[in-house]
């Protein structure tokens, strides 16, 4: 038999031209807290499994919690210069997606994100953060207005996933998403996003292909909800909290995998409790990337240093997967 | 979505119609084989002999029901005969979370799909020729794990697109697809974005991307690659959408229009270019490829291009 | 008194950095079918007015006669291999705009042209040749497929104008028919366009930004159509034949005008009396523009190549216009 | 479209809200300043002295009703005080038809308005400065036969759009329109492509267009310039559209709902980024020139760019 090597997310970039088709990845498998390995997947006890479950529900539970910043409350406050754009010159504004022209730490900056209400009132206003085909289509519209403006385009990730609704399927909302991948893999500005709460599957994705994708501690990044998962596994929603643990959607998680670049911290109990000691660290982590990411654009050939940029952006994605191969 | 078992590998070149025919090889289990005299249309019940299935391209000649194709069908359907050449079909299944379902091993789950499918993984990549013409084609198969996306399916495509800039060769994806392969958790997510870019390279090279949605059609797929191209065709019926009807149904408690999300559904909508008829997907596909592919055959014949691509060729390939 | 000088349509590029702010046009401002001059409006004899009607309004009724040959009546013959291609990728597929992928003459071109019907139902299905906004955001997706792949832009011009309609409005056909003048100005490509029948305001120019401007020999091109000219001027939709006259409208007149570029002739009788001698004279006359476009791409290197044909497009238009300035 | 006779001429400075007045000349005839003393709401007939009303930028302090400003007061609104210089001003209107309707002879007709009007034709083009920072202005006044746009407007727009690209300068274009002069036929359907096209150059040059809708804004002008902008305001309750409520009515038969056209519809449909009430006219632009124009502010301090223009600069310009 020969060897078989696994690929993991983000490891050193493979320079193409040299035909090694398989790098061993140094992030393990299953890390400390996987618990649940191939060959011991039917001896392992009740009582660890139902303390992952309940660790990871907890962190759900955070991030879900309506009194956690959502992405107005940064934006008010990192940006105290902010206009808010409208439309998507299409068809419609949506409430879900909010984004416009705003001034961070002394430079230009786009803005955009999902925006979730804190009581009922305000949720049916933002249809619980989960935009429809409009908004990403705004969200297009903006990301290409920062490019023409040279302005480095920051997201906040906070949705249970783009709204599945008749509306949403007659304009495609999958055309939409797929649309601002597209843009975004190649848009010539720095990208920042950052999870801050609920970052479910497509709807999140649509504005999370960038240079440096970050996460709140507390925050989860999936491919479907917890109840989703739950149904498509099991057909039974209420399992969700398993779910949650079986799928790992955690910061901890993502990071673990090589997902995301780094996890920001939160104060002790979580965001909600202490909304500017949250904004400070992300207005720092914001700052600290965003240097480094100009910086890079400074060096050498303009033209050349964004090649650069956008040669990392896709050698980003490109590596993330796991897979086995003979060579 | 219901799933159609009724998959009978094309098994000789014994009629005239089926000119393009080029199986790779034998796929298909003993069992499929046996029952391989009679087909029943699941739209209409009528009955078909299987030689005649073949010949109209399991299309059914009552109710021009398209039923679901193998891969190697596909093949058959859309490329010339004996022109098929499979690449990087020992990309084999990972298991990045370590996961498992109630005693069910994902490793194990695999095991015994590659088994029951023929094949390694949902999506087949390869190329071949259309009227002679070069053509890469990726295929997702629905019996392998209802073709959801992993990241098998996400690095094979990814790496037909860059052997396609590297050969400067046209895109033909088939699309097909349940969803995400939950098994693979955010690795699967992230496969939107690992093909969606590389499309972005494939654009900037000034080469074209085709794309055919069959039954059925959802998810991530749905939103990512499979919508991202400069000609959409979709065969006729074809269930395509992000959320399936059920989900939004009980989301939403919408009453949905009939049509729903079919592939005529979508051409009302704007969002793809033609419903194509499973007979002339050949030759639509090959007179696509002759009008957007001139830059390449001037190329060829050492002609002088007349317009130069708007992007910069060097910045084509990020790697 | 200072000397008054007229800038008329199409006169010799100015160079701008000469800072010539006005050249004498040679169009004369009066032209020998234009009969109204300023001094003498009042003394007119009746019947040379209803001469020029009457003959203007002939010309009307060819441009608008069911038989002519149709969009698609000439891609059919010109072009015998031709995918149409549907849809805006945002709302819908519109009937009234057709487009698709083509070959001519032995090149690759994309086609784009607004379709009439030739008997009601026909009419409806294409509602008269008025198109939604979706018809022009088709055209719009159409002419940046043809963008990326160097492919020359053909357009058809056959439309009374856009759609006034309350769909028209809230997905703003306005926005459409602008987002398109604004693409085909700097469309790196060479692009024909043709009015076969009629020119009707917005919803015909926003195909008819074009290197090349054409007009059938019965045809009409106008800033509103001759019965919404009479509403606006007489609030009498049915003075339509004098309001016709009235705006010289004719291919005659934008020729001498200097608006268009070519008159192409028709069969005696007009273009419905003989479709095959008419599309013969537009195959001549688009491969005979179409060589010249491309020649010009091929002398010296192709992105300054590309920046000429631009730059003289965008002469074309800048130009046209007629004011008086003291110098 | 009702016309609003009632645009008296703001006369001084003897108010403390109204810092950023600066009128080049009064341009109002001596007819209108004789009634100068109330105003009366044409939506709800409050009547405010019109002091008051100048103080109030011309905005019904009961109904929020915003009048129809002339040019100069518009200049007041949005400038610096005294920073307004006027460009262009001598461009007049030609004949290119040899237009007459039932006697009535076009060069006539301007003479007369002109007078009426105190301008030469119906868009006033110029610079000035906001909060500082320099601004290229081109506003259309209803008054001058409902600011419909003929040759002299779309030169003035582009000689205009040009001056901002050898200046470096952001344009804010301030429109309302009844349509196209009809008296100049084609030549007024061809300021669509041409002001159009300058506006492409000015996009390719990275310089911001800031579009601002005002009542009423309809037919050609909203059909191009207008509608390409990057950041699009309109003010309460303007009418904004293609075709007219009349003519849809008549042509389509159809019911328009309430609200229909007005600046709030076109936010919910998406067609303009905010609607921004008159008294913040002056900061909402200052700051979005603040937060486009940083490019420039960074040239100006002698700051390496950080990012370069997607854009050749050396294709920005045509001529
Ligand atoms: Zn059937
Ligand atoms: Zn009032």
């Amino acid at each position: 038999m020969p060897v078989k090597l696994r690929q993991g997310g983000n490891p050193a970039p493979m320079p193409r031209k040299r035909r090694i088709r398989k790098v061993a990845s140094d992030k393990p498998e299953n890390g400390s807290s996987s618990i649940i390995s191939n060959d011991f997947a039917a001896t392992i006890a009740e009582e660890v499994i139902s303390d992952v479950t309940d660790e990871t529900w907890k962190k759900v539970q955070i991030a879900r919690h309506p009194q956690r910043p959502h992405t107005l409350d940064y934006i008010k406050v990192l940006c105290p210069d902010f206009v808010e754009l409208h439309g998507d010159r299409r068809f419609g504004d949506d409430h879900a997606l909010v984004g416009g022209l705003a001034e961070f730490e002394g430079r230009g900056v786009m803005v955009l994100g999902q925006q979730k209400g804190r009581d009922t009132k305000e949720n049916i206003a933002r249809n619980f953060g989960m935009p429809t085909p409009e908004g990403y289509r705004k969200a297009l519209r903006l990301m290409q207005q920062a490019e023409k403006f040279g302005l480095p385009l920051l997201c906040f990730i906070d949705t249970p996933g783009a709204y599945p609704g008749l509306q949403s399927e007659e304009r495609s909302v999958a055309q939409a998403i797929a649309e601002n991948l597209l843009v975004l893999s190649r848009l010539r500005v720095p990208i920042i996003s950052l999870v801050i709460g609920e970052g479910g599957s497509g709807g999140a994705l649509a504005i999370g292909l960038a240079d440096r994708v970050l996460m709140l501690e507390n925050s989860i990044y999936s491919v479907a909800s917890p109840e989703a998962s739950a149904s498509i596994l099991w057909r039974d929603a209420a399992k969700a909290p398993i779910a949650a643990a079986t799928m790992k959607i955690t910061a901890q998680d993502l990071h673990r995998f090589g997902i995301i670049d780094e996890v920001l911290p939160e104060p002790a109990g979580g965001a909600h409790t202490d909304h500017s000691a949250t904004i400070a660290t992300v207005r720092e982590a914001f700052s600290r990337h965003l240097t480094t990411l100009e910086a890079g654009l400074q060096e050498g050939e303009p033209t050349a240093a964004i090649a650069s940029m956008l040669a990392a952006r896709y050698q980003k994605f490109r590596t993330m997967g796991v897979w086995e191969e003979e060579l | 979505m219901k799933q159609n078992a009724n998959v009978p590998v094309v098994k000789g070149k014994d009629h005239h119609f089926f000119k393009r025919k080029s199986l790779s090889n034998a796929i298909a289990p003993q069992r499929e084989l046996e029952n391989d005299i009679w087909v029943k249309c699941p739209k209409c019940n009528e009955l078909t002999y299987t030689k005649e299935h073949q010949k109209s391209f399991k299309v059914c000649q009552k109710c021009d029901y398209h039923y679901r194709l193998r891969w190697n069908d596909r093949v058959a359907a859309i490329l010339d005969e004996g022109s098929w050449v499979e690449i990087n079909a020992g990309v084999k299944t990972g298991d990045p979370l370590g996961f498992a379902n109630e005693g069910e091993v994902y490793p194990q789950k695999i095991v015994q799909t590659r088994r029951k499918a023929g094949i390694n993984e949902a999506l087949v990549t390869g190329y071949g020729t259309v009227d002679g013409q070069p053509l890469a084609v990726a295929i997702a198969d629905f019996a392998f794990l209802g073709a959801s996306m992993g990241s098998v399916f996400g690095e094979k495509l990814v790496r037909l697109i860059e052997f396609c800039i590297e050969r400067r060769m046209p895109l033909l994806t088939v699309s097909a697809s349940g969803g995400a392969r939950m098994h693979e958790g955010i690795y699967s997510l992230m496969q939107m974005a690992k093909t969606t870019a590389a499309l972005a390279l494939l654009g900037e090279a000034g080469l074209p991307h085709f794309s055919l949605l069959t039954d059925p059609c959802y998810g991530g797929v749905t939103a990512s690659y499979a919508m991202v191209a400069d000609v959409i065709l979709a065969e006729p019926g074809a269930m395509v959408g992000f959320a399936g009807p059920r989900v939004i149904e009980q989301t939403t408690r919408q009453k949905l229009p009939a049509g729903f999300q079919t592939a005529e559904f979508l051409l009302e909508h704007g969002m793809v270019d033609r419903v194509v008829a499973r007979k002339e997907l050949h030759s639509t596909v090959g007179l696509l490829m002759r009008l957007l592919n001139r830059r390449e055959s001037a190329q060829e014949k050492g002609v002088l291009l007349t317009i130069p691509l708007r992007q910069n060729e060097e910045m084509r390939y990020a790697g």
